[in-house]
């Protein structure tokens, strides 16, 4: 086994550095000069950002002098150089205010990830088998502007796509003034749990194109249709700190939260009340909530507003969604119904949030207005307590990444695949990857596999192999984030204006260049229309010109200078505008949107042969798969399942025990579109008709720590999508289970699960 | 009893010649057979070496053992091993003290069973320590840094207790030996001759020197006892002091030393029932010997009954939740299996085979011994691993599983102990020659008198001129 | 200027997240075991978070429970370590002194809330992830107990530094990884000495409980009970 | 041998004869039997324990739909020490003594004025003293005593753009867990010294001074300070 033997090698190694007497280390290695001057043993805190999820936290690094194995210039030595040694939140920073969750934490198995790609690499065996061949960074830089230039002339029909994890700020930016300068050019953003759908409502809703803030500090009484808003959703710290401040920062005051949702998240896990509602009937039970309230004279219709203007039949009174119609719709009891929505009516300010899962389905757009509405009705809407929106910068670029500027076109992974593989309305020539994982995250039916397979030239900017950039000719990785220059404009979590701006907390270990300064290189070297779009030298240049005209704004630095304010922001790690100073303005929707009817949610699969929903969820460790290769995560015990280093399958134990299925016991799920193997696990916090998976694990290219680790519920997803945007309907999905055999669980609690708590919590 | 049994222990009807060369054969006559059962003996027990030097080199994680139970085989052997230490040194030190005259045979055997248990047993300590080469952390010695170990922890009570216990039974094992090599020395010649000149520590066979082991050995025989009582009461509260569930009992003390003693004597009934076989000695060991040591056994026998009782009542009657759950796991969960095995072993098994003269034979005893040594592991199993993963937190639950390296270290030491009984047979008369002597008169004797006489056939014995062939 | 150092987790804040496990591993250099290890229940985490169920389905609660070292004023761990290895010092923590340990264990099973960790094995670090290693604390070999210290290296860096710039230390100054990272700042850390510092007063709170009370190890770690809302709705 | 002796003797072994080969192929069974059972005994309970893993079954490998290696991250070990003789070294606190790529000489450097603080920077701020880099010998030695044998060392250290290896001369093995901050020795008032000897008297340094942990708490207790154990271990 040749994995074992490298770690054997590796881990000789680790155990040498842990334990074998000082002066014996180095001696072997030369020393190099060091490039910064420390005080050993003295730690110094930089600035930064986090980019472990898009919530955009401000960090800080605790920086001390350590001896890195560097290569410089071709020799392999050690160097004393500042290393990253702790992530902490940044405190004045407004979206997290020195707080930091478990996968920020991790962060820094990122810059120190032994599987990270340490210099330019060259495809040389099949592509997609994974094999490449060192390069320097010119050879690299010609080959792909061999390919580049070509695009870039009128003439060429062929074009270039560039799929990313969805971007903001000035990386945003930058990349769409490269595209700018190839015909037909696509930026195509791709993450799996996307909140599209959330945007496009709240924008038809509100006039907000963007996730809301949630001021749970101040209220009484919350409501959250399947929003893991504590775990993976939106901006899991910030709505930490204020669900905390909600619990107990009030005297005398606790507000109550309920939890709609068919398998129990860890936040459903902190709800005084847990209401599994059917999948994808969400919707229907908010309505039910509005019924009540509208019948009993709680609230006028007109509260609605806008919102409650989308919905057929709300001036009257939502005759359809008496409790009785919507218990058996929902199969939530009618008095539940009517108890929740007079609770929620009277204990203001109180909100209904919407998010992850019901959302997933093909109605998702239907449940997000209804929930929408329910909150217009409540009046939570722009009110302290309830849903606010992070007023926008007056900056170009500040939009997130749904709302577009019109220089390129912003199409799914889905259309790119059928774009590629038809040759329509463009051929693509050249696909630049960055950040995203498509092959591993997309249902197979998409064909995105494939349609790599076609393409005549892939390069990818990540730092690691996975699935996806194992397709690519061509790999020129980036810094980490620690190592880079990095900037954000937070999209929701705070209510100032906030842009996020930081410099490298660390020189980079490896042979590594930061992604935008590398376009900007490509642009000069192209030449023409990119190059003019592009006229910075560096990466900082641009930050500094793009963040200027904020100096003259009411906000967190004053500065007399450009400099001064410059120097300033890096300091800080950004700039924020003070309180209330920018008003968040929202644009008013197009009034052609018809009022929705309840559309029920489309169920890949019929009832009969495959008897369960399948809910995959974002990951508490792994999110949606991209910090798998952490070391951290991967011990880091599910807080529910308390599983580790694998995957499987959750199931109520009425279920298990009608099936014969024990703890432990390996299932085969199947879908319409695939099978996979994993653990059963009885959990009781899911409903008899629904199974979930935790997504993340199944990586069949990703280094050493998630390689061949477990498997990857979305390969047996249908190809749904949500029927007016183009995101995947994840939850959509039917499955049928059967036992194989033992299955191995890694577990960190072996006690018993149905085991009380034994006065141990009340 | 003393009298009667002696009665009838010692219709030895054999001259001092017969029994001397019965009972110096196996010093000087060794067979093929033997060299082949001893390097049978060291084959299986290097596999336990091997993997004791395996766990140094990398670590304890080897074992079996893991959170939350961090305690597993090799405690359990410990424990073990100093109970079946318990057979010799306190039964042949009270037999001594009420003089029964029947226990002669008896004795050496049962001393050396002591001597070699706790040989056995103070290794586990060291052998379950994360860095064995640090154990001599326990002795207090006093230290320039000024460190010296925690008094308070039964950990080194234990240290003390077994030191002190292993050198009181040496002592006590050593003494007696002194006349039989002695003789030894009188009849060997060349190399073994001047070995054994100097391990009987020219021992003349003076009336002086009569006297003084006498004084010796009832000096030690009052000594011991206390002594013995106490160590196995320590080991017992290496658990007891410990707050875990099921451990933390008052009855530990009394209930360890009475298992102790149990396993002891049927370690010694074992032993014994070989040794007669193997050497030939059915005219030294009788029936009587092992239908007195059966009595002792069915009186321990209901004793642990009865201890393993109140101890399960109270705590069932007490009904804690934390305990209760380590109490089930015992009773009728996961460890069902081993417990009702135990109750089996221990005295259902044994008590009709013990209780019923008829079936107290020989072959009787040997069986129902067999049985308990077995049962008496499985105790010590269930004392150490159930409640462990069984603690107060049920998140914290955990299972054990033992791998290769502790079964390996258990058998080894198993091995480790046969093969030192084997050479000890080799090199010292396994029954006390002159003590044997000592009783062939029948009619109970004043000390000195007896001292004088059987001193006197020493002389004689120790007078003759050796090698006159 | 002894201080007695505790902590108060408040687990109606507490909301399960786990970002305190992640802090206290990048914190204090504990190993990652591996998969194997961990299926033998091997898994290192100084705090971790327990989860206990309540209920048959539909009405399921869980439970969150934060557990740190409890650092008792009568630890069971400490009388039982037979080299002074696991030990009271001054300001009241259970240390922990690693070049002390011989691994006897003894102190693990002693310990009634189970948050003893045993290096079983020597570390392994895969390079350069061992370039993370705080350089504040030592990184434990094999054959040696280890536990929550409560960040003892941020608690001396706070004396030394206040004992340079000759002052006493102020309550905040400074908290363990856990606390400082807590999103939903379920944690209090301090100094329960000093009457005026948070901690005293949120210890004194009426939803203060002691987890295992009964076993009487007298713990510094306070817990906040969860409450309901608008009267028991 | 007396005559008595040897005629018994062979007397014995005589009366074994009739029954040695079946005797002796008997009770070699007889152990080996014994062993055996023991043996199985043994296994079998590991057995009996093993069921008490009722939750988690970790003894069948893990097989998935769609990944087919398994692969064990670290369940590959490593022994403390590569090699019995480092162990013993470790555990006997065998230090040998640096070999310098330079003799830098100090007894030089502190009479032409320089500090201990001018190279050892952080001897004044933080935990450790660290050591001046190349560069910094260099600002004075492009110049001063630049024809000097070692000096070229230096420059040719600082041409190829590496810094000197000093091997270190008081250290700790990991296994001591000490965790040593020199800033506040430093304010207290002791002396460089004090722990490094006079290194006005030493040309290229030496281990002067045996850091023992005696050495440690003798003047800790002489200057009252904490001898608590976590001062120093942590």
């Amino acid at each position: 086994m040749k994995r074992r033997d490298f770690l054997k090698l590796s881990a000789m190694s680790g155990a040498a550095f842990a334990l074998e007497g000082c002066g014996k280390q180095g001696t072997q290695l030369i020393r190099f000069i060091p490039e910064e001057n420390l005080i050993p043993g003295v730690a110094v805190w930089r600035p930064s950002i986090c980019t472990q999820c898009s919530a955009g936290c401000g960090i800080q690094a605790r920086i001390m002098e350590g001896d890195a194995e560097v290569v410089r210039n071709g020799q392999l030595g050690t160097v004393k150089m500042g290393l990253a040694k702790k992530l902490e939140g940044n405190p004045e920073h407004p979206v997290n205010h020195g707080k930091l969750c478990a996968r920020g934490q991790a962060g820094l198995q990122v810059s120190y990830n032994p599987d990270r790609i340490k210099h330019p690499l060259k495809r040389v065996g099949q592509r997609g088998s994974g094999q490449f061949a060192q390069v320097s960074w010119d050879e690299a830089l010609q080959e792909l502007l061999a390919h580049l230039g070509p695009l870039a002339s009128q003439k060429n029909p062929a074009t270039l796509a560039f799929l990313a994890q969805p971007l903001r700020g000035q990386r945003r930016e930058l990349i769409g003034r490269f595209l700018s300068g190839f015909d037909g050019a696509e930026l195509v953003p791709f993450e799996v749990f996307d909140d599209s759908v959330l945007r496009k409502a709240n924008y038809l809703s509100f006039g907000f194109n963007q996730l809301p803030t949630l001021d749970l500090a101040h209220s009484n009484h919350v409501i959250s249709f399947g929003a893991d808003f504590l775990g993976t959703w939106n901006s899991p710290v910030a709505q930490s700190l204020a669900y905390g401040a909600m619990r107990q920062g009030r005297s005398g005051l606790r507000g109550k939260f309920v939890q709609v949702e068919s398998r129990m998240s860890q936040t459903g896990a902190n709800a005084d009340e847990w209401i599994p509602a059917r999948p994808g009937t969400e919707g229907v039970l908010a309505l039910g909530f509005a019924h009540v309230i509208l019948n009993e004279h709680l609230r006028a219709a007109e509260a609605g507003g806008g919102a409650g203007d989308l919905i057929d039949g709300w001036h009257d009174g939502l005759p359809d969604y008496s409790p009785e119609a919507v218990a058996w719709k929902t199969g939530v009891a009618p008095e539940t119904v009517t108890r929740l929505a007079r609770g929620i009516a009277s204990h203001t300010p109180s909100v209904a949030l919407v998010g992850g899962t019901p959302l997933a389905q093909t109605n998702g757009l239907f449940t997000a207005l209804a929930v929408n509405a329910l909150n217009g009705l409540l009046g939570s809407v722009m009110k302290p307590g309830g849903l606010l929106f992070t007023p926008r910068l007056p900056l170009p670029s500040a939009e997130s990444s749904e709302a577009m500027p019109e220089a390129q076109r912003v199409v799914s992974v889905r259309t790119l695949a059928q774009e590629i593989l038809s040759g329509q309305p463009r051929p693509v020539g050249v696909v630049l990857l960055y950040g995203a994982n498509p092959v591993f995250a997309t249902p197979p039916e998409w064909h995105v596999k494939e349609a790599l397979h076609g393409v005549p030239f892939i390069a990818s900017f990540g730092n690691f192999v996975d699935e996806t950039s194992s397709f690519a000719d061509l790999i020129l990785p980036d810094h980490s984030y620690l190592e880079s220059w990095v900037d954000d404009v937070p999209e929701s979590g705070t209510t100032v204006a906030t842009v996020s701006v930081a410099p490298p907390t660390m020189l980079p270990l490896h042979d590594t260049r930061a992604m935008p300064d590398v376009l900007l290189d490509l642009a000069h070297r192209l030449g023409g229309r990119t190059s003019q779009a592009l006229p910075w030298k560096s990466y900082e240049e641009m930050l500094q010109t793009a963040l200027a005209p904020l100096r003259h704004l009411p906000g967190s630095i004053h500065a007399d200078s450009d400099d001064e304010f410059w120097k300033k922001v890096k300091e800080q790690g950004g700039w924020w505008s003070a309180n209330g100073s920018i008003a968040p303005k929202p644009k008013d929707a197009p009034r052609t949107f018809r009022p929705l009817k309840n559309q029920e949610p489309q169920f890949d699969g019929s009832t009969a042969e495959f008897p369960f929903h399948f809910l995959p969820y974002a990951s508490q460790q792994f999110f949606d798969g991209t910090l798998a290769n952490l070391p951290w995560m991967q011990e880091m015990p599910d807080v529910l399942s308390t599983g580790m280093w694998s995957s499987w399958v959750e199931i109520n134990p009425q279920t298990a025990g009608r099936l014969g299925i024990e703890q432990g016991d390996l299932l085969e799920v199947a879908s319409q579109h695939g099978k996979l193997r994993a653990p059963a696990l009885l959990s009781p916090g899911i409903s008899p008709n629904v199974i979930a998976m935790p997504v993340g694990q199944g990586h069949e290219e990703y280094g050493r720590y998630a390689s061949g680790r477990g498997a990857n519920p979305i390969k047996i997803l249908a190809p749904q999508v949500e029927s007016t945007t183009d995101s995947l309907a994840w939850a959509g999905t039917r499955v049928s289970i059967v036992r194989v055999g033992k299955g191995e669980l890694i577990l960190f609690s072996l006690g018993p699960t149905e085991w009380g708590q034994q006065g141990v919590t009340r | 009893m003393a009298t009667n049994s002696a009665a009838q222990a010692n219709v030895i009807d054999l001259k001092s010649d017969q029994i001397r060369q019965d009972l110096l054969r196996p010093v000087f006559h060794t067979s093929r057979r033997y060299y082949a059962l001893v390097f049978v003996l060291i084959a299986l027990g290097l596999p336990g070496v091997f993997a004791y030097l395996y766990q140094i080199s990398n670590g304890m994680g080897v074992a079996g053992i893991t959170r939350p139970v961090f305690w597993g085989f090799y405690i359990t052997n410990f424990v073990f091993w100093i109970g079946i230490s318990h057979a010799g040194t306190l039964i042949s030190a009270i037999l001594r003290l009420v003089n029964a005259t029947w226990r002669r045979p008896v004795t050496r055997c049962a001393e050396a069973i002591t001597v070699f248990a706790l040989a056995i047993g103070a290794q586990y300590p060291i052998i379950h320590l994360g860095r064995s080469w640090l154990f001599f952390w326990l002795i207090p010695y006093p230290s320039e840094r000024g460190i010296w170990p925690n008094f308070r922890s039964p950990l080194l009570w234990d240290f003390f207790a077994i030191s002190t216990y292993i050198t009181g039974s040496l002592i006590f094992l050593l003494l007696p030996i002194i006349p039989d090599w002695a003789m030894v020395r009188d009849r060997a010649t060349g190399l073994r001759k001047r070995i054994y000149a100097i391990l009987s520590l020219g021992w003349r066979g003076t009336p002086r020197e009569w006297h003084r082991l006498e004084v010796a050995m009832r000096v030690m025989a009052v000594v011991i006892i206390p002594v013995a009582v106490s160590v196995h009461t320590i080991v017992s509260w290496d658990f007891a002091m410990a707050p875990v569930p099921m451990w933390h009992s008052t009855v530990f003390g009394p209930y360890f030393v009475a298992g102790a003693i149990f396993s002891g004597i049927a370690a010694l009934i074992i032993a014994m029932a070989l040794i007669r076989k193997f050497l030939h000695l059915e005219d030294y060991l009788k029936p009587i010997h092992f239908d007195n040591l059966g009595k002792l056994l069915l009186l321990f026998s209901l004793l642990w009954l009865y201890f393993i009782f109140s101890e399960r009542l109270t705590v069932w009657y007490g009904n804690q939740t934390s305990e209760m759950a380590a109490f089930w796991s015992i009773q009728r969960g996961p460890f069902a299996v081993p417990f009702w095995t135990m109750v089996f072993c221990n005295f259902l098994i044994p008590f009709p085979i013990l209780a019923i003269k008829k079936l107290r034979t020989i072959t009787g005893t040997v069986i129902a011994s067999s049985t308990i040594v077995v049962g008496m592991w499985l105790e010590r199993f269930l004392i150490v691993v159930p409640p462990l993963e069984h603690k107060y937190l049920p998140y914290d639950w955990g299972n054990y599983h033992p791998t290769w390296v502790e079964i390996a270290i258990t058998a080894g030491t198993l091995m480790g102990m046969i093969l030192f009984y084997v050479l000890f047979v080799k090199f010292v008369p396994i029954i006390s020659i002159w003590e044997l002597k000592g009783g062939k008169r029948t009619e109970p004797v004043a000390d000195q008198a007896h001292a004088s006489v059987s001193s006197a056939a020493m002389r004689l014995d120790s007078t003759l001129p050796s090698g006159n062939g | 200027m002894a201080h007695r150092w505790g902590m108060v987790i408040d687990l109606d804040r507490c909301t399960g997240c786990e970002a305190c496990v992640a802090a206290c591993h990048a914190e204090n250099n504990i190993a990652t075991v591996g998969d194997a290890e961990a299926a033998r229940g091997r898994a290192m985490h100084w705090i971790h978070v327990e989860r206990y169920w309540d209920g048959e389905f539909p009405n399921v609660r869980v439970g969150f429970r934060p557990i740190p070292c409890q650092q008792c004023d009568a630890a069971p761990c400490e009388p039982v370590c037979p080299t002074y290895a696991s030990y009271h010092n001054a300001d009241g923590l259970n240390a922990q002194v690693y070049n002390r340990c011989i691994g006897t264990r003894y102190c693990a099973n002693a310990c009634p809330y189970t948050v003893r960790f045993f290096n079983w094995f020597n570390p392994v670090w895969d390079k350069p992830l061992n370039l993370q290693f705080n350089p504040d604390v030592s990184v434990r070999e094999v054959g040696v107990m280890e536990k929550c210290t409560f960040c003892i290296q941020r608690i001396k860096a706070a004396e030394i530094k206040a004992e340079m710039e000759k002052r006493e230390m102020k309550d905040g100054e400074f908290s363990p990884a856990c606390v400082q990272t807590c999103p939903a700042g379920a944690m209090v850390f301090g100094d329960l000495d000093d009457p005026a510092s948070m901690i005293s007063r949120f210890s004194n709170s009426v939803r203060g409980t002691k987890l295992l009370s009964e076993v009487g190890a007298f713990p510094k770690v306070t817990y906040l009970e969860r409450e309901s809302s608008h009267g028991n709705e | 041998m007396n005559e008595s002796g040897v005629k018994k003797t062979s007397v014995s072994s005589n009366r074994g004869k009739e029954s040695r080969p079946a005797g002796s192929l008997r009770r070699l069974g007889i152990i080996l039997a014994a062993f055996g059972l023991g043996i199985l005994g043994v296994l079998w309970m590991a057995r009996a324990a093993e069921k008490g893993g009722t939750h988690a079954d970790v003894s069948s490998p893990v097989q998935t739909a769609n990944d087919t290696s398994s692969a064990r991250v670290s369940s590959v070990f490593t022994p403390a020490h590569h090699t019995v003789l480092g162990a013993v070294r470790e555990f006997f606190f065998w230090q040998s003594t640096p070999i310098q790529p330079i003799a830098f000489n100090h007894k030089l450097h502190l009479q032409h004025g320089m500090q201990c603080t001018s190279c050892h920077a952080g001897v004044t701020q933080g935990p450790d003293a660290g050591i001046a880099s190349v560069t910094f010998c260099m600002a004075c030695h492009q110049v001063i005593a630049a024809d000097k044998p070692e000096i070229k060392k230096l420059a040719a250290y600082a041409a190829k753009g590496q810094d000197v290896p000093w091997q270190r001369v008081y250290w700790f093995y990991p296994t001591a867990h000490v965790q040593f901050w020199h800033a506040p020795h430093i304010q207290a008032g002791v002396g460089c010294e004090q722990c490094h000897g006079d290194m006005s008297q030493q040309t290229v340094a030496v281990k002067t001074k045996d850091l023992t942990m005696n050495f440690c708490i003798s003047c800790h207790k002489a200057k009252g300070a904490s001898v608590d154990c976590t001062t120093c271990h942590y």
